[in-house]
Formats: C-alpha cells, structure tokens, sequence
C-alpha cells in the first residue's frame, strides 16, 4: 500500500504548494473599506482551507489514472477491500472538522458585520452621513439626507463619498426589485419595494472609477430590459472636498 | 388527477404481479400523489401566515362552520359508498355516490355565495378598512379558490364513477376506480380540516386580531 | 405513416381545443362582464384546454380516456408489439424503454439548442461595448438559455436514462404505472414548444427566476412561460411518483436495499426530491400568474403583499433542484467508477447514507439564495450552518469515488473518462461553493460570475458530465450497437479542456466586480472575457463531435455484445437491445452488485428457470 | 372498534368528528388568547386529520398486501 500511497501524497503536497503559491499573485480587486479587508481576509483563509481540499482530489484522481489503468480490457480484478472498515469513520470525523471550521469562520464574521445591526441588511443604526437610495427601472437617486442634495444615475454622473467617514445607504425600491452593490467595498444588499434596507460601508483610500472600475454602484438584481445601465460611478474624495462639492450642490439647488 | 392514478397500469407486467400487489401499488401511488399535493396546499397555507400573521378579515364565520358540516356530511357518504362496495351492495354504493356528489355540489354553491358576499375585495382596498383588506382578500380567494377547483375535480371523478357504476362496471373485489376516487374526496376535506380554521377561526370571534 | 398519425392527431386536436379554450374564456369573461379578450388570461384557459387536446389527440383519450366513460380502451402495449422501427418513438408507447429514449432524445435537442444561445450570451460579452443584439434579445436568450438547462439537467437523466436503466436495473419489466409514464412524457413537448416560442409572444424579461415584481410588471410572454413551467413540474412530479413506487415495489426477489445500484439509489432519492419540492415552483408561478391575470397582490407590497415571499416558495423547489440535478451525476458516476475499477464499490453503505442525507438536509438550506435579499438577520446563521453540513454527505461520495479507484485495475474507456471527470468537476465546485455558503464571502459573491461558474462546475460539470457518462456507458444497450471510441475520446478531452478553462477563468472576473445577467461591462474585465468567450466557442464545439458519434454509430455502428463491459449488473445480463418484456425469464438476485474479485462472491444475479430452450415472450409467471 | 360492523364504525367517527368541529368552532368564537386558540385549533385539526385518515382512508392498507 505504502508503495502508493508516498508518492500519491508527494503528488499531493507538491500540487497544494502551487495552489497556494497563487496568494502571492495579489489579484484581489482594490481594497476600499475596512469591510473590504474583512471579506479579503475570510476569502483567504477559506481559500487557504479550500485547496488542500481540491487538490486532494486531483491528486488521487491524476495518481489513479497514471497508476492504476490497466489495458487489459476489464479481465483482471483490484485488490477487493469494501471500506467496510475504520477508514470511513475517519474521514467523515476530518470532513465533520473541516465543515465545522468553515461554519466558525462565517459565522464568526457574520456575527462581526451584525454586531450593529438596524432592522435589515447590515450596519450601524446612526452614521454620520445617510444616503437615502431609491431604486427604479432603471436609474437611482442618491439623496443625501439633511443635505439638502440629490443625485441621479441618469443625470449625474459620479457618487461623491468622504474618505474615512461611515455612510449609510437606506435603500428603497419603487417598483420592481434591484441590488446595490459597491464591489470596492464588497457590499451588497437588495432594493425590495416595501422594505428599507440598510448597509454602511467606511471608503478608507482615495478613489474613482477612473482609476479603478470597481468604484462604481452596480445594480445586482435583474430588473429588466436595461439592467445593464443600472450603475453610477463613485469617488472617494478628501473630506475638505467632499464639503466644498456638497456646497456648490447645494447652492444649485436653491438657486 | 386522481384518475390518472386511479387506474394505474394494467401491463404486460400485471403478469408478474397479482391483483393484491397491484392494488397495493395503485394505494402506494395515490398516497404519494396526495402527499404531493399536499405540499401545494401546505405551501399556500404557509404563506397565508407570512403575509398576515394570524389577521384575519371579517368573514362569516357561521357559515364557513354550516359548509364545513356539509363536507364532513358528504365525507360519511362517500365512507357507506366504499364499505357498502366492499359488501357487494352496489345499490347503496350508487345511492350513497349520488348523495356524496350532491353534498359535494353544495359546498360547492356555499364557497360561491360566502365569495358573493365577501366584504373585501383584491383589486383595491374596501373604503375605511384595514390597508390588510387587499392581500387577505388574495390568500382568501386562492386558498378557496384552489380548494373549490379540487371539490369541483373530485365532483366530476365521483360522476364518473357513478356512471360506470350504474352501467355494470365494479364488483365486489375490483372497485378500484371507487376506492380512489373516494380517497380522493376524502383527501379534498383533510385540506379543509386545516384551511377551515386558518380562515375562519384563528383570529377568534370574527375580531380584527393580528 | 404511424407517427405522422400520432403526432398530427395530437397537433390537430390540440389546436381546435385551443380554440376552444380561447372562446370559453371569452364568453365566460362576457358573462362576467369583463371585457371579452385579455391575452394572458384567455391564452391561459386556451393553453389549458390545448394541453388536455394534445395528451388526448396523442393517443391518451384511446388507451386511457375511453376507460373513465366505461368504455373499452385500446391496449396500451399494441404499439410496444408491433414492429415499428424509428417510427415507435414517434408514438404513444408505454414501454419504459422507448420512453426513456423519447426523453433522451427529446432533451438533447434542447441541450444543443439551449447551447447555441449560450453562445450568442458569450458573442455579445467577448467585447464590453459593443452590442451584437439588443438588450431585449439579450435578456430573452439568457432567459431562455437558463430555463432550457435547467430543464434538461432535470429530466434528461431521470427521464432518458433513469426511464431506461432503472427498470432493468431492478429486474422490473416496466415502470409501476406504464400509462402515466407516457403521459409525464408527453406533457414536455408542449412545453419545449411554448418555451421556444417565446421570443415571438414578447421575448423573456425575468431570467429563468422569475422574481416578481419584475414578472408581474412585465409585459413579456410570462404567463405562457408560467403555464409551461407549471406543466413541466407536473410532468417531473408524475415521473417522481412513478420511480418512488417502481423502486419500492418492482424490485425483483433478493434484491434487497443492501443490493441496489448505486444509480438505482440515486434515482430513488431524486425521485422523492422532485415529489417533495417540485411543487414549490408551481406554488410561485401559480401565484405569479394569479398576480397577472386575476389582479391579485401576493407581491405587491402597496397593496400589502411581499416580494419576498416568491423567493421563499420558490427556492423552497429550487434549490432541491440543484440535488435533483446532482445526485444522478453521482449515481452514475458511482456506477460507472465501480464497474471500470473492477474491484468493490469502496464503502457502498456510506454513500448510500450520503444520498439520504442530501436528501434530509435540502429543504433546510433554500436561504442560502437569500442571503443579500434583506431577510432578517436571524435567518443567516442557521441556513449557513445548514448549508455547509451539506458538504459532510458530499465528502461521503467522494470518499466512495476515491476509494474505488484506488488500487482498482482502472479500464479508461469513455464512460470511466467522464465519470472520473464528474469527481475532479465537482471537487472544484464543492470547494468554491464553500464561499458562496458562508454568508460574508457571499455578500459580495452573490449574483456574480462566481456564481456563474459556481452552478456551471456543479451541473455541467457534476452532472451533464455524468449525462454523458450515463449515454456512453449505455449507448450499446440503447442502441444494440457500439459508438465509435476514437471520437468519444475526441469528445471527451475536447469538452473536458473547454469546460474547465471556461469556466475555471470565470470565477475571476466574479471576484473582480462583474455580476451576471449584464450585456456590458467595465473595460477592466475585457481581457477574461475574451479568453472565456473563445473557450466556451471551442467547448460549444465539442458537441459538434458528439452528435457526429451519436447519430453516426446509431446508424451503422458495429452490433453491439449483450454486455461490451462484463459488468456485474442486471442490465447487461439480457440482449442488447432488450426484448419488450427486459427479460426472457425472470431474474433473482442473491450478490451485491460491486462484488468484483471477491474470493466466493455470489454472482448477482441468476435466471430461473435456466435460460434454455425457453419460448421467446415467456416473461410472464414467476413471483 | 372491534367489535362493530363496518358502516357503524364509520359512522361512530363521523360523529365525532363532528362534535369536534362544533366544539373546535365555539372554543375559537369563546377563546381570547390567541396563543391558546391557535394551540387548540392545531391540536384539533391534527386529530381529525388522523381520524380521515386511519378510518376513512384506511392509510394502514398501504402496508397491506391484500384485496380490500
């Protein structure tokens, strides 16, 4: 048995050490939040977990197939073990273990993003600012609440945010149902009519559309014909900035 | 539907099977058959409590109870039907059909009428009610609505029995298409028993509750 | 002459009750002091009426109808008797093997067209701008592209090769209820054409979930596509019923629990899947359409209704369908892996117990589809932990596969390829299905191409894989003739290389920020969509080979033996092609089916009486 | 119900499947707390639903072998 079973193992090791190799490629999309570093993390550690797993397979699957075929057209029989044995027990114990662990981390992080928890979706009750979202086929309004500003997908064209500073999205649909989701920051939650939803992110680098893709809205949900369209860019601007684009907005609207 | 089921197979394989085996299997079907719809039911009967909690609209209680008896009443009919089948007494069993269909098309005018005088509506909501008029009105009229379809269906199914029946069909060992459709009927009211309580009973005495 | 007979009755008939249908409503709705034409809801009485015209014009009314009026029926087997060649496949027929063939054939058509329009959906995103059709037709296709492959990943194994292996498998000479074996058949034809039709009725707006509001706002052909749906689900729970009973009573004597093929039990447990949940898509559309045609408002939250409902009923039924689609993948892989190892199936017990158990969990886990939908918070934690025990049956199959092939004497003919193909498919979408499972990985994951890729791996590569290892591993059966070898390996490594470069490539523009169901998309994604444009062009090819082979070796292979690969079970222990009643004396089982090599092992099975000199037809007695 | 003839345990379940639902309605129309109410309505429905079951439709001949 051991004849086999070093160098399937070595086949193993050797196809895990690539797997992981793959963490130094960086090729994560741009980190824009603490909430984004948190999904980054947990993606990492399951991935971590999750190759080994693969890998595992692959390798008594190649080892297999290059050791144990046979051309003798199915005349000649294996080595006739049932796994009636102990072997089973076992690797349901290491299965059971690893499901367990991938149960902890969720729920471990989930416990993290509800800590605050508002009702619906995730974030915390108050923030700073509060952007009152309203999804329709196929445009949204960002309304910045107290501001006295409101923005249009069909109409603006970039979503100003301040750096370092928590924003509630409260998000509302007229019709049917949508998603809004920021990749940069890894947040999701759906628009439903009837229902307010929440979800609080906190942009911690500069950024824009522009320099990289993923600083945009997005919408998530298929609603129809032109679901495609349903997206605005956002920069993340300088505090200083961002009061002084607030201003001018503000002055348009009185105007 | 449970025609289909009913008269199950008669194949080149009831060769290898004797009647009693074929018998068990036709039963075994028709039970899966109920528990698949069951599940129907189950799932409408669930989402009446998602959507509104135990509220529940002014309806008349009384006469859900009177239409609740008259499908309990057509259930024992249908019960002499089968038994008296099962004695070889087919003069009965045909009586005892006919007072089933006509209990059956009773209930049927009853769910019409307590539908004609509903004091709510699905288009729009009733002037000075509950905003929850609209959508009680919606699980109202499906869940009777979907129950109805069944008794008008089992109706028919016991119709045509009957017809068979009176023309010499059946015995007092092979009454299969009786029996199932008798199940049947017997199934539409194990649905009543629960639907009848969630619509009429389970916010007390006729209170807005919720 | 027979066919055009059956299936011009059927149109013919179908049609005029159309009609009828059409006028009924009408009328009623005058009666009723509507207005007397409304699309959706006339068409929806139509369709009814031009089903029930279809299934009796087909030939229903003959071999069943008649016999509700007390009048004598015609014999439901004449067909099955009667030397028809091609033509019996075109008929009303009861035998289970020409039904399986029917829904075999039937869903490889929709498996190839519903393939094309993948390849207009990978034309239209090889460039982020450019539009190759219009966002109409764009969300139509991928509409119909969805529908029509879940369609097939539902019934093209249970239906075809589940119809056709499954009795023979257990000894049975038909399924327990023949006529309503037919009839969940012949419900699909209607369907595949209401689908197809679709894009001429106003095209698809709502993918193939059909969330409301979406689908009862549209304006598109939705209602048709409900009833078809609707239909469809009867036709699956139909065949569920009849597998559950067929397996739970049909067995020939000796074979126990402890006997069973391992694709038999894969059937079993799909079976009471599609029985249990099925109903829970019809609940949805029927509400849907209830919504549409009758103004009612389960959805509509200004009238006090809830969009969210929908998805709890209608993930009730699908995500059960995904384990629907999956464990006949495993079933054959199971098989296929057992046989082509020549040695035991590695413990036989556990992935028995593996099946029950995806069986037991899957209807605890439909959450999991919601977790960015704004359910309350207290339903997360419990569906994922319910979700990722779904993983500890999952290892049992693997446990199974890998236990088998080791120190096995593998023969790697084309079956054997594919099913080894379904375990190394499947590791990859267990694993990455991992994130999907835990709610924070999946708040950004959801609704991604990581999910795209995610299912892809699961049912194209657990168990359309499996589908073909299933066609492979049974084509001389079916057929009486052997496919070409050559071109299958051709096949094989072509589809298996475009698969996995596809889709393996796929999960990256996912994680990168791109969701599904978009014509366009930021220019930073072009480069991933390209490479996984041209190879999902170069797997779509692939089946070019395989129909080449299929059709080919069908006409004019090489006769096939009784039983090419001198496996153990029941099947390959009677002619290639069976004889009408699957088995010239009764069989009786007394070994495992697996038993490969071991020392004093119980042949399977044995005929009695011994299969000398006995007449042709002799099915009959015994038991 | 050993004892009885066919028809008459039949109709000795009917009746009291018809005391319970009467009893079922005035318990519902008399009864305030809805927890208790709703307790009483399920309890009542389950036990109907195994008297239909078991009496009139005989779910024991499923596990039966035999000609009615």
């Amino acid at each position: 048995m051991s004849k086999h079973l070093i160098p399937a193992a070595l086949l193993w090791v050797v196809l895990t050490a690539i797997g992981e190799a793959t963490f130094f490629l960086d090729w994560l999309p741009v980190v824009g939040s603490p909430e984004a570093e948190e999904w980054d993390l947990i993606f990492n550690v399951l991935l971590a977990m999750g190759i080994p797993v693969f890998t595992f397979v692959v390798a008594a699957l190649i080892y297999a197939f290059w050791k144990f075929q046979t051309a003798n057209e199915g005349g000649e029989t294996g080595s006739p073990f049932k796994g009636t044995g102990s072997f089973p027990k076992v690797w349901l114990v290491i299965t059971s273990v690893l499901a367990a662990i991938s149960m902890i981390i969720g729920l471990v992080s989930l416990s993290n993003l509800q800590v605050d928890k508002a009702g619906y979706g995730w974030g915390e009750d108050q923030a700073p600012l509060v952007i009152e979202t309203t999804a329709q086929r196929f445009s949204w309004t960002f309304a910045y609440k107290d501001k006295n500003v409101e923005l249009l997908s069909a109409k603006d064209t970039e979503l100003l945010l301040p750096i370092d500073t928590e924003v509630k999205f409260e998000i509302q649909s007229i019709d049917v149902i949508h998603s809004l989701w920021i990749p940069a920051f890894r947040m999701k939650i759906d628009a439903i009519p009837g229902r307010t939803t929440f979800l609080t992110v906190e942009p911690h680098v500069l950024g824009s559309y522009d320099t990289d893709n993923n600083f945009r809205v997005q919408c998530a949900e298929l609603c129809g014909l032109n679901h495609t369209l349903m997206s605005m860019h956002i920069r993340v601007v300088e505090q200083a900035e961002f009061d002084e684009w607030l201003a001018s907005k503000q002055t348009k609207v009185s105007r | 539907m449970a025609v289909i089921a009913a008269h199950g197979a008669q194949t080149h394989g009831a060769g290898h099977m004797s009647p009693a085996k074929r018998l068990q299997v036709n039963r075994v079907g028709l039970w899966l058959f109920f528990f698949s719809e069951s599940i129907i039911f189950g799932l409408l009967f669930t989402s009446r409590f998602f959507l509104l909690g135990t509220h529940q609209e002014h309806v008349d209680q009384f006469l859900g109870l009177v239409i609740t008896i008259v499908l309990l009443a057509s259930s024992v009919t249908a019960y002499t039907a089968e038994t008296a089948m099962e004695k070889g007494n087919r003069k009965l069993a045909a009586w005892s059909l006919f007072a089933t269909i006509l209990l059956g098309v009773v209930f049927a005018i009853g769910v019409g009428f307590e539908w004609s005088v509903a004091e709510f509506g699905i288009k729009t909501a009733v002037e000075g009610q509950d905003p929850h008029n609209v959508v009680w009105g919606t699980v109202f009229f499906s869940m009777t609505g979907l129950h109805a379809a069944h008794v008008v269906s089992g109706v028919l199914m016991l119709g045509l029995a009957l017809m068979m029946l009176l023309r010499g069909h059946f015995s007092k060992d092979s009454h299969w298409g009786i029996s199932s459709t008798i199940m049947y009927w017997h199934f539409v009211d194990v649905v009543w028993v629960f639907y009848y309580p969630a619509l009429y009973l389970v916010a007390g005495g006729g209170t807005h509750t919720g | 002459m027979y066919a055009a007979t059956t299936i011009g009755g059927g149109l013919g008939t179908g049609l005029l009750s159309f009609y009828l249908g059409l006028g009924v409503a009408a009328l009623l709705r005058s009666l009723f002091g509507f207005d007397a034409w409304d699309r959706d809801f006339n068409a929806s009485i139509g369709y009814i009426f031009g089903l029930i015209g279809w299934l009796m014009g087909v030939g229903m009314w003959g071999t069943w109808g008649r016999e509700w009026f007390g009048a004598k029926i015609k014999d439901p087997h004449a067909n099955s008797r009667k030397e028809l060649g091609w033509q019996r496949y075109f008929m009303f027929n009861v035998d289970h093997k020409v039904i399986g063939v029917q829904y075999l054939v039937t869903f490889l058509v929709v498996f190839i067209l519903a393939g094309a329009m993948a390849m207009v959906i990978r034309l239209e995103l090889m460039d982020s701008g450019r539009d190759f059709v219009s966002n109409k037709t764009y969300n139509t296709v991928l509409g119909m592209h969805g529908i029509m492959m879940v369609a097939v990943a539902v019934a093209a194994v249970v239906g075809g090769l589940g119809n056709y292996a499954v009795p023979l498998m257990i000894g049975a000479d038909d399924m327990a209820f023949p006529r309503m074996n037919a009839l969940s058949y012949w419900l699909v034809p209607p369907v595949a054409v209401t689908l197809l039709l679709s894009p001429f009725l106003g095209g698809l707006e709502t993918g193939w979930t059909a969330y409301p509001p979406l689908s009862v706002l549209t304006q598109s052909a939705q209602t048709f596509w409900n009833l078809a749906i609707i239909t469809f689900g009867l036709s699956s729970i139909l065949g569920g019923l009849n597998f559950v009973v067929t397996v739970m009573f049909m067995r020939a004597p000796g074979m126990t629990w402890g006997r069973l093929p391992m694709f038999v039990w894969s059937m079993f447990v799909t079976a009471w899947l599609a029985l249990l949940y099925t109903q829970g898509f019809a609940v949805a559309l029927i509400m849907v359409t209830l919504d549409r045609i009758a103004g009612m408002g389960f959805f509509d939250a200004a009238r006090g209704g809830d969009p969210l409902l929908y998805q709890h009923v209608f993930w009730f039924y699908s995500h059960p369908a995904v384990y629907i689609m999956i464990l006949p993948g495993f079933g054959i892989a199971l098989e296929v892996i057992g046989h082509f190892s020549r040695k035991p199936l590695f413990a036989y017990r556990y992935a028995v117990g593996a099946f029950l158990g995806i069986l037991g969990l899957s209807g605890v886990v439909w959450a999991h589809h919601m977790f960015t939908a704004g359910i309350p918070n207290y339903l997360h934690g419990p569906f994922l932990v319910a979700t990722e025990l779904i993983s500890i049956p999952t290892g049992l199959i693997f446990l199974s596969a890998l236990g088998t092939i080791w120190m096995g004497k593998l023969w790697l003919r084309t079956p054997m390829l594919f099913a080894l193909a379904v375990i190394f498919n499947f590791a990859c979408g267990g694993v990455t299905g991992i994130f999907l499972a835990d709610v924070p990985t999946d708040i950004h994951l959801q609704d991604t191409y990581f999910v795209v890729a995610h299912f892809h791996y699961t049912i194209v590569g657990g168990e359309i894989f499996g589908l073909f290892a299933g066609i492979y591993y049974w084509f001389p059966k079916i057929t009486g003739r052997m496919y070409n070898e050559k071109l299958a390996k051709l096949h094989f490594w072509w589809m298996f290389i475009g698969f996995n470069v596809t889709f393996f490539i796929m999960h990256w523009p996912g994680i990168e920020g791109m969701n599904r169901r978009i014509a366009d998309y930021p220019q930073s994604l072009e480069t991933a969509n390209l490479i996984v444009s041209l190879s999902a062009f170069m797997l779509g090819a692939s089946f070019l080979v395989f129909i080449y082979n299929f059709v080919n070796s069908w006409v004019r292979g090489p006769a096939a033996e009784a039983n090419p690969w001198g496996a153990r079970t029941l099947e390959w222990q009677t002619s290639s092609p069976p004889p009408v009643e699957n088995f010239l004396q009764p069989p009786v089982i007394a070994g495992h089916p697996y038993d490969y090599g071991v020392p004093g092992a119980a042949p399977h099975v044995t005929f009695y009486p011994p299969a000398v000199g006995s007449p042709a037809g002799g099915g009959g007695g015994g038991q | 119900m050993p004892a009885m003839g066919a028809f008459q345990k039949g109709y000795v379940v009917a009746i009291v499947l018809a005391v319970m639902t009467i009893l079922e309605y005035l318990f519902a129309v008399h009864v305030d707390d809805l927890q208790v109410r709703f307790l009483g309505l399920a309890i009542t429905a389950l036990a109907k639903v195994y008297f239909i079951a078991y009496y009139f439709m005989h779910i024991y001949r499923c596990w039966r072998e035999e000609a009615h």
